[in-house]
C-alpha cells in the first residue's frame, strides 16, 4: 500500500464551500442552481477520479495543518471513505435537480442560504469520509451539525425552533459532552488518533476504560441514531424533505454511522474488542435499535416519521455489521451504507413529491394515490423492496452479507434479529403500497385529479430506483471497495 | 512571657499596621455610607504605607539625606547611617497613587449621588431593585 | 538604535496620549486620529519585538541605563511578548471599531476618552513588560484608574457598578502591594529575577507564604475569579460599549497574565506547587467559578450581562487550567488567555454592534436581527461558537489542552466542569440565537423600528476580521503552542513539572 | 526613634482612624480623617521619612482633606452610619 | 455585612499576626530589606547624580520610571475628574444671583435678563452664599503668595532637602485652592481657568516624558538623563542631576495644575460656575 501526497481530497472537501460565496452574490436563482450543480458534478467527478489509485491499493493523503503534537488536520482517502464519499457526492447531484423542484414548487423562502448550508453541509460530509484522524473526523463532524441546523429549522417557525433545539441537544451533547473527553483521553492513552488498521488502543488500557470509551463513542456519535439518542431524527423531520432525503438518509446519519464504524475498526481494532468481548456488547446495541424503531416505525402515520424510524433502523444493521468482526459482517455493513442510501433516497424523494403534488404527509391518506401518482408510487416501491432487503433491489445484497456475517460470527441470535427486523420492514412498508395502488380512495379526497408532482421532483427518485435496482446486478464498484476496505482492516 | 512582650515590643508598628488594616478594611465593607467606604479605603491605603516606612527604620540611623560632611566624593559614607530610602521612595508613589485614587473615588461618589440622590449603599440598591420592577 | 524598539511600546502610547489630552483642549479631531497611530505603532514594536525574542532570546531593557536590581529593567520573554501583541491586536481593532459608538457615547469628550484609552493600554502594556514587582503595582492602578474612568462613564448604574470595582479594585491592588512589601522584606529587592535567585537560597518563613497569599488574593479580585467576582458583571454590563468592549477582554486577562508571571517567575513552581500545597484548593474553586459563572450567566436576560458572567466562567477555565500544574494545563491556559481575549472582542463587539442599531441589548429586542444584521450576527455566531469550543474555532484548542490537563492531573471535576460548562454555553447561545433567528422582526418593538440595519462599515469590518482571527487562530494554534507557548512556560518549569 | 513617642502617637493614629470612620456628620468624618494623615505624618517624619512625611501633610492632611469637604459640599452631609 | 466585614477582617490579622512573627525586629540595620539594595543607594547615589537627598535620586533617576508613571496616575485622577464630572451644559432653569455690595441686596437674574457684569457695584455670588469673613479672606490673600513662593522653593530645593515636584506641585496647587475656598471658584477660576489647568497637567507630564524620550533620542535609554550630556555641556552626573531637576518640574506643573482641576470639578459638580 502506497500513500500519495494528493490535494485532490481537499480539493473535493472544499469545492462545495468555494462555491458558498458565488450562491450568495447570485442573485437570480437560475445561476445560484447552476453553480450548485456546477459545483455537485465537480464534486463527484474529483471523487470519482480517485477511484482508480484507491482500488490499486492505494492512498491518499494531504496535511494541511498541524493542530496537537502528533495530530494534524489531515486527510487521507482510503476504500472505506471512499465509498461513502462516493454514495454521498452522487447522490448531491441528484438531490441537488430534487431541491430545486422541489424549494420551486413549494416557493420556500431564504433559498440562497438554503443551498449555502446544504453546501457547507455537504462539505463536512466528505471532509468526515476522508479524515485521517479521529480529530480531523470530529472537526468535520461538528462542522455538519452546525450547517444543518439552518437546514433542519428552515422555516423558522415553533416547530422548526423545538426540533432545532432537540436537534443541537442531541447532536451537540453528544460530540462535547462525550465524544470529546473520550477522544481526549485516547489522545492522552495512545499519544496519537490516526485512523490505523487494527486500532491504536490495543495493548494500552483495561477492559473497563476500555468499555467506558467505547461506550462514550458510540453513544456520543449520536447522528449514528442509536437508541436511546435516536430521538433527534424523528424531530429533525420538520425540515424541508430534501434536507431529510439527502441529509437524513444519506449524509448526516451516515456519517454518524461511518464515525462509530471508524472507531470500532481503526480505533479500538478488532482484535481488542474480541479479546474484551465487546462485539457481544455491540451487537446487542444494535439488535435493540433496530427491533425497537421497527417496532415504533409500525405505529407511525406520518410518512416522513416512518422512514427516519426505519432508517434508525437500519443505521444499526451498518453497526452490527461492524460488530460481527467479520469479512463477511463488515462488508456487508459497508454496503448498507450505499444501498440503504439508494433506496432510502428513493423513499423520501416520493415522500416530498408526494407532499409537493398532493399535499399529503400522513399515510392514512393516500388510499388510492397509486392511480393518480404512478410513477411516484412506483419508484416508492422499488425503493421499499431495497429497505427490506428483496431482490430485485440492491439491499439484498447488504443484508446478505450481514446475514453470512452472523454466520461467520456464529451470532445466531442475531440472524434472527436480522430475518425478524426484516419481517418488520415489509410490514411497515408494503402496506402503504398496498394502500396506494390497491385501496379505493375515500370519496371527498381526490376531488379534482392529482398530477404526478414537476419533472425535477420527479426524475431523481424514478434514477435513484432505478440505481438500486442496478446494484443488485452490478454491485462491483461498492463491492470492490468494500472489500478492499475489510482486508485492510483484518489483515492490518 | 518576656520573650512574648519583646516580640511585641520590637514590632509595634505592625501591630498599628495590623490594627489599622482591619479599620480600613471593617470600614470599607461594614460601612454602607460611600464616603465612609472611601475613608476606610484610604485608612486601608496608609495602613500599608506605614508598613513599608517601618521596614525602611534602622535604630541610630539618620534621615536619608547625605550630610554636607560626607563629601560629595561620597567615600566615608556607612549604609547604616542612613535609613533605607527605597521605601520611602515606593511611599511616594504609594500616597500619590491613592490620592488619586481618592479624586476618582469622589468623582464616581458624585456621579452616584447625580443618580440616586443618596449615598447609602442599601439605599442605593433599594432604588435599583424598584427601578427594575418598575420597568417590568 | 533598534535596541530601543521595546521602549516604543510603552513610550509612544504614553507620548501620544499626553498630546491626545492636550489636543483635547485645541482640536478635538486630532485625537483620534493621533491615539490609531499610536496603537499601530505599538502594534508593529510589539511584533517587532516578539520578532526579536523569537530569533535573540530573552529581551531585557535598563530603564534609565541603570542595571538590576537597582534600576527598574523590563524582561521580554516569548510570554509577555505575545500578550504584548495581544493588547496591542485588542486595542487597535477596538479603537477602530468602536469610533462612532464613541463619538456618540462622549459626544463633548471624546479627547480625553482617547487618552484615558491609551493610557489604559499603556497601563496594561506596561505591567506586561515589566519586571519589577512595584512597577507593576504602580501601572496596575494606572490601568485600573483609567478603567473605573471609562466604566463609570455609562449611563445609570454605571457609576455606582464603577464605584464597587474600584473599592474591591483598590483592596486588591494594596493587597498585592503587601504581599510585594513582604516580599520586600523578606529579599531586600523588588527585581523579579532578582527575587527568584534569592528566594531559594534563603530559609522559607510564614512571611514568604503570606506573601504568596496575599499577593495571590490580591491578584484573584482583580482578576474576578470566584467568589471575588461580584464587581464585573454589573460593572461591565453598565459600561458604555466603547470601554467595555476594550476592559472586557483584557483587563482579566492581563491579570491571570501577572498571576502565572508571579507565580512561575517570582515564586517559582517548587515553592507554589510543592511548598504551598494550594493548587488542589484552588482548582476546586476554578471548578466552582466555572459552574457558578455559567449557571448565573444562564440566569440574565441581557446579553451584555451573560456575557460578563461567561467571563468569570472563562477565568476559572484559566485559573484552574493553570493550577492544574502540569504542561498541558499551562498551556491551555495560557493559550486560552489569547483566545479568550479575542473571543471576548468578538462578542463584545457584536454586542457593541447589536446594541448601535437595537438600541438595547435584552434579549426580547434582538428578535430578527439575524435578517436586518447578518454579518454582525455571523460575527457573533462565530464568537459564540469559539466560547462553546466548537472546532475549528480557536476556543477548542485551548479547551482541549485544558481537558487533557484535567485529566492528566487526574482532576476529573474539573474535567466535567468544563464540558459542562461548554454545554451551559451551547444553550446560552442558542438561546440568543434562536430568538435573533426564529422570531420574527417586529418594529412594534422598536421605536424607531425602520433604522435597524447593518451595523455601519467601520464597525463591520473590524468586527469580521475579528471573529476570522478566531478561525485563523484555530488553524495556527499548534504553532502558536511550539513557538510561543512551550518556551514560555518551560523557561519557568525548566522543561520539568 | 523614640518608642514612646512613636507608640503615643501610633496610639492617636489609631483612636483619630476609629473616630473618622463612627462620626455620623461626614464633614467632620472629613476632618477627623485629615487628623489621622496629619497624625500619620507625624508618625513618618518621627521615623525618619521626611519626605514622605512631607508628601503625606500635603496631600494627605491637606488636599485630601479639601476633597473630602468638597465631595460632602456637592452630596450630602449626613449618613446613616 | 457587618458579620461579614468582621470575619474577614478577623481572617485577614489573624494571617498577619501570624506572619508579623517572623519579621526582623523593627529597626534591624541588617535586615535584608535594609541590605541588599538599598546600600547600593546610600553609598553610590551621590557619586552617581551629585543629589544628596537620596529619596529624590532614587525617586527620579534609579526609579524614574516608577515616578514617570505616579505623575501619570495624577494626570488620570484629572482626566477621569473631569471625564465623570464635567458638565458643558448649564442648568435649567438658569438663573444668577447678584448682590450689591454696599446695601447687601440680592438680585436674581433670570436666563436672558441684562446682568450688571461690569459695574463696579454688583458682584456675583454663589447662590448658597454665606457672608465672606474678612479675617478668612484677608489672611489667606496674605498667606498665598508665600506659600507660592515655599512651593517653589520645595520643588526647586528638592535636591538637598525634603519635598520636590510632588510636595511643592500639590503646595502651589493648594493655594489655589485656598484662594478658591477662601473667595469663591469664579475668582480662582481667573487665575488659572479650566482650559490651562488641564494643558498644564498634561505638559507637565509631557515634559517628564519628553525628557525621557529625549535620552532615547541621544543614544540612551528612556530616562537615561545622562546622555542630555551630549546635548549640553554637562558632566553625565551632572546631566542626571539637572534631568531630576527638569522632571521635577514637570512633576510640579503636572500635580498642581491637575489638583486644581480635581478641585474644580469636585466643588462645583461638574459645572464650574459656582463651587466651594
Amino acid at each position: 500500500m502506497i500513500a500519495v501526497v494528493s490535494a485532490k481530497p481537499l480539493i473535493a472537501v472544499l469545492v462545495s464551500l468555494a462555491v458558498i460565496p458565488v450562491l450568495i452574490s447570485a442573485r437570480k436563482p437560475n445561476v445560484r442552481e447552476t453553480w450548485t450543480f456546477a459545483a455537485a458534478l465537480i464534486k463527484f467527478g474529483i471523487i470519482a477520479s480517485m477511484v482508480p489509485a484507491i482500488l490499486a491499493g492505494h492512498t491518499l493523503e494531504f496535511t494541511i495543518a498541524p493542530l496537537f503534537a502528533g495530530i494534524a488536520f489531515k486527510l487521507k482517502v482510503d476504500a472505506f471513505g471512499l465509498l461513502f464519499a462516493l454514495v454521498a457526492s452522487f447522490l448531491w447531484i441528484v438531490t441537488s435537480a430534487y431541491s430545486i423542484g422541489y424549494m420551486r414548487g413549494l416557493d420556500e423562502h431564504s433559498q440562497t442560504r438554503y443551498f449555502c448550508f446544504f453546501a457547507a453541509a455537504l462539505s463536512a460530509t466528505i471532509g468526515v469520509a476522508f479524515s485521517a484522524n479521529l480529530l480531523t473526523l470530529y472537526i468535520f463532524y461538528e462542522m455538519l451539525s452546525l450547517s444543518t441546523y439552518p437546514l433542519v429549522t428552515h422555516h423558522q417557525d415553533r416547530e422548526a425552533r423545538s426540533s432545532g433545539r432537540k436537534y443541537l441537544f442531541y447532536i451537540m451533547g453528544g460530540s462535547i459532552g462525550l465524544v470529546l473527553p473520550a477522544m481526549i483521553a485516547i489522545y492522552l492513552i495512545a499519544g496519537n488518533l490516526d485512523f490505523a488498521a487494527g486500532g491504536i488502543l490495543a495493548g494500552s488500557i483495561g477492559a473497563l476504560p476500555a468499555a467506558a470509551l467505547l461506550l462514550m463513542l458510540v453513544f456520543g456519535f449520536s447522528k449514528a441514531g442509536i437508541m436511546p439518542v435516536h430521538a433527534w431524527l424523528p424531530a429533525a423531520m420538520v425540515a424541508p424533505t430534501p434536507v431529510s432525503a439527502l441529509l437524513h438518509a444519506v449524509a448526516v446519519v451516515k456519517v454518524g454511522v461511518f464515525s462509530v464504524f471508524r472507531i470500532i475498526t481503526d480505533i479500538f481494532g478488532p482484535g481488542m474488542l474480541l479479546n474484551f468481548g465487546f462485539d457481544t456488547l455491540l451487537c446487542i446495541i444494535a439488535a435493540v435499535t433496530i427491533l425497537g424503531s421497527s417496532l415504533i416505525a409500525l405505529s407511525q402515520d406520518n410518512l416522513k416519521r416512518r422512514l427516519a424510524f426505519s432508517t434508525i433502523g437500519q443505521l444499526s444493521y451498518i453497526i452490527l455489521g461492524a460488530a460481527l468482526l467479520t469479512q463477511s459482517g463488515m462488508a456487508g455493513g459497508m454496503l448498507h451504507i450505499a444501498m440503504h442510501a439508494f433506496g432510502k433516497i428513493t423513499l423520501f424523494f416520493c415522500a416530498g413529491a408526494i407532499m409537493v403534488a398532493a399535499g399529503i404527509k400522513n399515510i392514512s391518506e393516500m388510499k388510492g394515490l397509486g392511480l393518480q401518482m404512478p410513477v411516484t408510487m412506483g419508484a416508492f416501491f422499488v425503493g421499499a423492496l431495497s429497505v427490506i432487503g428483496l431482490p430485485p433491489c440492491g439491499g439484498f445484497i447488504s443484508k446478505w452479507y450481514l446475514a453470512i456475517g452472523t454466520i461467520e460470527a456464529e451470532q445466531f441470535l442475531m440472524l434472527a434479529v436480522l430475518l425478524a427486523s426484516s419481517l418488520l420492514n415489509a410490514a411497515y412498508f408494503l402496506p402503504i403500497v398496498y394502500r396506494a395502488f390497491f385501496c379505493n380512495p375515500d370519496e371527498t379526497m381526490f376531488e379534482h385529479r392529482i398530477k404526478e408532482a414537476p419533472g425535477w421532483c420527479l426524475a431523481p427518485p424514478v434514477a435513484t430506483a432505478a440505481i438500486s435496482v442496478i446494484l443488485f446486478f452490478y454491485p462491483q464498484p461498492f463491492f470492490n471497495l468494500s472489500q478492499l476496505a475489510v482486508s485492510r482492516i483484518l489483515g492490518g | 512571657m518576656e520573650e512574648l512582650a519583646a516580640v511585641f515590643v520590637a514590632r509595634y508598628n505592625y501591630w498599628g499596621v495590623i490594627i489599622l488594616m482591619g479599620i480600613g478594611l471593617y470600614a470599607m465593607i461594614a460601612k454602607t455610607n460611600m464616603v465612609k467606604k472611601i475613608i476606610g479605603m484610604n485608612i486601608f491605603q496608609t495602613a500599608i504605607i506605614l508598613f513599608y516606612i517601618s521596614t525602611a527604620a534602622k535604630y541610630g540611623a539618620s534621615i536619608p539625606i547625605i550630610a554636607h560632611g560626607h563629601g560629595a566624593q561620597g567615600h566615608g559614607i556607612r549604609a547604616a547611617d542612613y535609613m533605607n530610602p527605597l521605601p520611602h521612595v515606593l511611599m511616594l508613589t504609594a500616597i500619590v497613587v491613592s490620592v488619586a485614587t481618592l479624586g476618582v473615588a469622589l468623582a464616581l461618589a458624585v456621579r452616584v449621588y447625580w443618580n440616586y440622590d443618596s449615598l447609602e449603599e442599601d439605599e442605593i440598591l433599594n432604588q435599583i431593585k424598584a427601578g427594575q420592577l418598575n420597568r417590568k | 538604535m533598534t535596541s530601543q524598539i521595546p521602549a516604543l511600546i510603552i513610550v509612544v502610547p504614553l507620548l501620544v496620549s499626553l498630546v491626545v489630552s492636550l489636543a483635547a483642549w485645541i482640536r478635538q479631531s486630532l485625537c483620534y486620529a493621533a491615539a490609531l497611530c499610536a496603537m499601530l505603532v505599538a502594534w508593529i514594536s510589539a511584533i517587532l519585538v516578539m520578532g526579536r525574542v523569537i530569533n535573540q532570546g530573552v529581551i531585557t531593557y535598563r530603564m534609565a541605563g541603570w542595571a538590576p536590581p537597582w534600576g527598574i529593567s523590563w524582561h521580554i520573554d516569548h510570554f509577555n511578548a505575545i500578550i504584548l501583541i495581544l493588547i496591542a491586536t485588542v486595542a487597535l481593532i477596538n479603537l477602530i471599531a468602536t469610533r462612532s459608538t464613541a463619538a456618540r457615547e462622549f459626544e463633548d469628550r471624546p479627547g480625553v476618552f482617547y487618552a484615558l484609552y491609551l493610557l489604559f493600554v499603556t497601563g496594561l502594556m506596561g505591567i506586561v513588560i515589566t519586571g519589577d514587582i512595584f512597577n507593576l503595582y504602580v501601572l496596575l492602578e494606572i490601568a485600573s484608574l483609567s478603567g473605573y474612568a471609562l466604566l463609570g462613564m455609562g449611563s445609570g448604574r454605571a457609576a455606582v457598578s464603577s464605584l464597587s470595582y474600584l473599592f474591591i479594585g483598590t483592596i486588591g491592588a494594596s493587597l498585592y502591594l503587601f504581599g510585594a512589601g513582604y516580599l520586600y522584606i523578606a529579599t531586600g529587592s523588588l527585581n523579579m529575577a532578582d527575587i527568584a535567585a534569592i528566594l531559594p537560597t534563603i530559609e522559607q518563613t510564614g512571611v514568604i507564604q503570606v506573601s504568596f497569599i496575599l499577593c495571590l488574593i490580591g491578584l484573584f479580585m482583580k482578576m474576578a475569579f470566584f467568589p471575588l467576582h461580584t464587581w464585573l458583571p454589573n460593572a461591565y454590563t453598565h459600561a458604555p460599549n466603547s470601554s467595555a468592549s476594550l476592559i472586557a477582554p483584557l483587563t482579566t486577562k492581563v491579570m491571570i497574565y501577572v498571576m502565572i508571571r508571579i507565580v512561575l517567575f517570582v515564586y517559582q513552581p517548587e515553592f507554589a506547587f510543592a511548598e504551598m500545597d494550594i493548587d488542589r484548593v484552588i482548582v476546586w474553586l476554578a471548578v466552582i467559578a466555572i459552574l457558578a459563572g455559567s449557571m448565573l450567566a444562564w440566569k440574565q436576560e441581557r446579553l451584555k450581562r451573560m456575557l460578563a458572567y461567561i467571563i468569570v466562567a472563562e477565568v476559572g477555565y484559566m485559573v484552574g487550567g493553570f493550577w492544574l500544574g502540569n504542561t498541558a494545563g499551562m498551556t491551555g491556559a495560557v493559550l486560552h488567555i489569547l483566545n479568550d481575549a479575542m473571543m471576548t472582542l468578538c462578542l463584545f463587539l457584536a454586542a457593541g454592534a447589536v446594541i448601535s442599531r437595537v438600541q438595547t441589548d435584552a434579549f426580547g429586542a434582538l428578535q430578527g436581527v439575524f435578517t436586518k444584521m447578518p454579518f454582525s450576527m455571523i460575527a457573533f455566531v462565530a464568537g459564540a461558537l469559539s466560547i462553546i469550543g466548537v472546532p475549528p474555532t480557536c476556543g477548542f484548542f485551548s479547551k482541549w489542552y485544558l481537558i487533557s490537563g484535567g485529566m492528566e492531573a487526574g482532576h476529573y471535576a474539573f474535567v466535567a466542569a468544563l464540558i459542562i460548562s461548554s454545554l451551559v454555553n451551547v444553550l446560552l447561545f442558542f438561546r440568543v440565537i434562536e430568538i435573533g433567528y426564529f422570531e420574527p422582526f417586529d418594529s412594534h418593538h422598536h421605536k424607531n423600528g425602520q433604522t435597524v440595519r447593518e451595523a455601519p462599515l467601520d464597525m463591520l469590518v473590524p468586527l469580521l476580521v475579528t471573529a476570522g482571527l478566531l478561525i485563523v487562530m484555530g488553524f495556527y494554534a499548534n504553532t502558536l503552542v511550539t513557538w510561543i507557548v512551550k518556551p514560555a512556560i518551560s523557561a519557568a518549569t525548566m522543561g520539568g513539572l | 526613634m523614640i518608642w514612646q513617642f512613636d507608640i503615643i502617637i501610633l496610639t492617636l493614629v489609631i483612636i483619630c482612624g476609629i473616630a473618622a470612620i463612627s462620626v455620623r456628620d461626614l464633614l467632620g468624618a472629613s476632618i477627623l480623617f485629615g487628623a489621622y494623615s496629619f497624625m500619620m505624618c507625624l508618625l513618618w517624619a518621627v521615623m525618619g521619612a521626611v519626605d514622605v512625611a512631607f508628601t503625606e501633610a500635603s496631600v494627605g492632611a491637606g488636599v485630601s482633606t479639601v476633597f473630602f469637604v468638597a465631595a460632602v459640599f456637592r452630596t450630602s452631609r449626613s449618613s446613616k452610619d | 455585612m457587618k458579620s461579614i466585614a468582621l470575619t474577614s477582617v478577623a481572617l485577614l490579622c489573624a494571617v498577619l499576626i501570624y506572619s508579623t512573627m517572623g519579621f526582623p525586629a523593627w529597626g534591624d540595620s541588617d535586615s535584608p530589606a535594609s541590605t541588599h539594595v538599598s546600600d547600593y543607594y546610600i553609598e553610590n547615589a551621590v557619586n552617581d547624580t551629585a543629589v544628596p537627598n537620596l529619596v529624590t535620586a532614587v525617586l527620579a533617576d534609579y526609579r524614574g520610571y516608577d515616578t514617570l508613571f505616579e505623575t501619570t496616575v495624577v494626570l488620570i485622577a484629572g482626566l477621569a475628574c473631569f471625564f465623570l464630572l464635567r458638565r458643558f451644559k448649564p442648568r435649567q432653569p438658569q438663573h444668577r444671583l447678584y448682590r450689591h455690595i454696599d446695601t447687601g441686596i440680592t438680585l436674581i437674574i433670570e436666563q436672558g435678563g441684562k446682568e450688571p457684569t461690569d459695574s463696579e457695584e454688583f458682584v456675583r455670588i454663589d447662590s448658597r452664599w454665606v457672608p465672606y469673613d474678612l479675617v478668612i479672606q484677608q489672611a489667606s490673600c496674605l498667606v498665598i503668595p508665600f506659600l507660592q513662593l515655599f512651593a517653589l522653593y520645595v520643588i526647586a530645593h528638592g535636591h538637598h532637602s525634603p519635598g520636590g515636584g510632588f510636595q511643592g506641585g500639590v503646595i502651589f496647587g493648594a493655594t489655589i485652592i485656598l484662594m478658591a475656598i477662601a473667595n469663591d471658584l469664579r475668582s480662582a477660576a481667573r487665575r488659572v481657568s479650566e482650559r490651562l489647568g488641564a494643558l498644564m497637567a498634561s505638559a507637565g507630564v509631557l515634559i517628564y516624558a519628553g525628557i525621557g524620550a529625549l535620552c532615547i533620542l541621544l543614544g540612551g535609554s528612556f530616562l537615561d538623563y545622562s546622555a542630555l550630556s551630549k546635548l549640553f555641556a554637562f558632566t553625565p552626573v551632572m546631566a542626571r542631576s539637572h534631568g531630576i531637576l527638569g522632571v521635577e518640574i514637570g512633576v510640579a506643573v503636572a500635580v498642581s495644575a491637575v489638583m486644581i482641576w480635581i478641585y474644580y470639578n469636585l466643588a462645583s459638580a461638574g459645572r464650574h460656575e459656582e463651587g466651594l
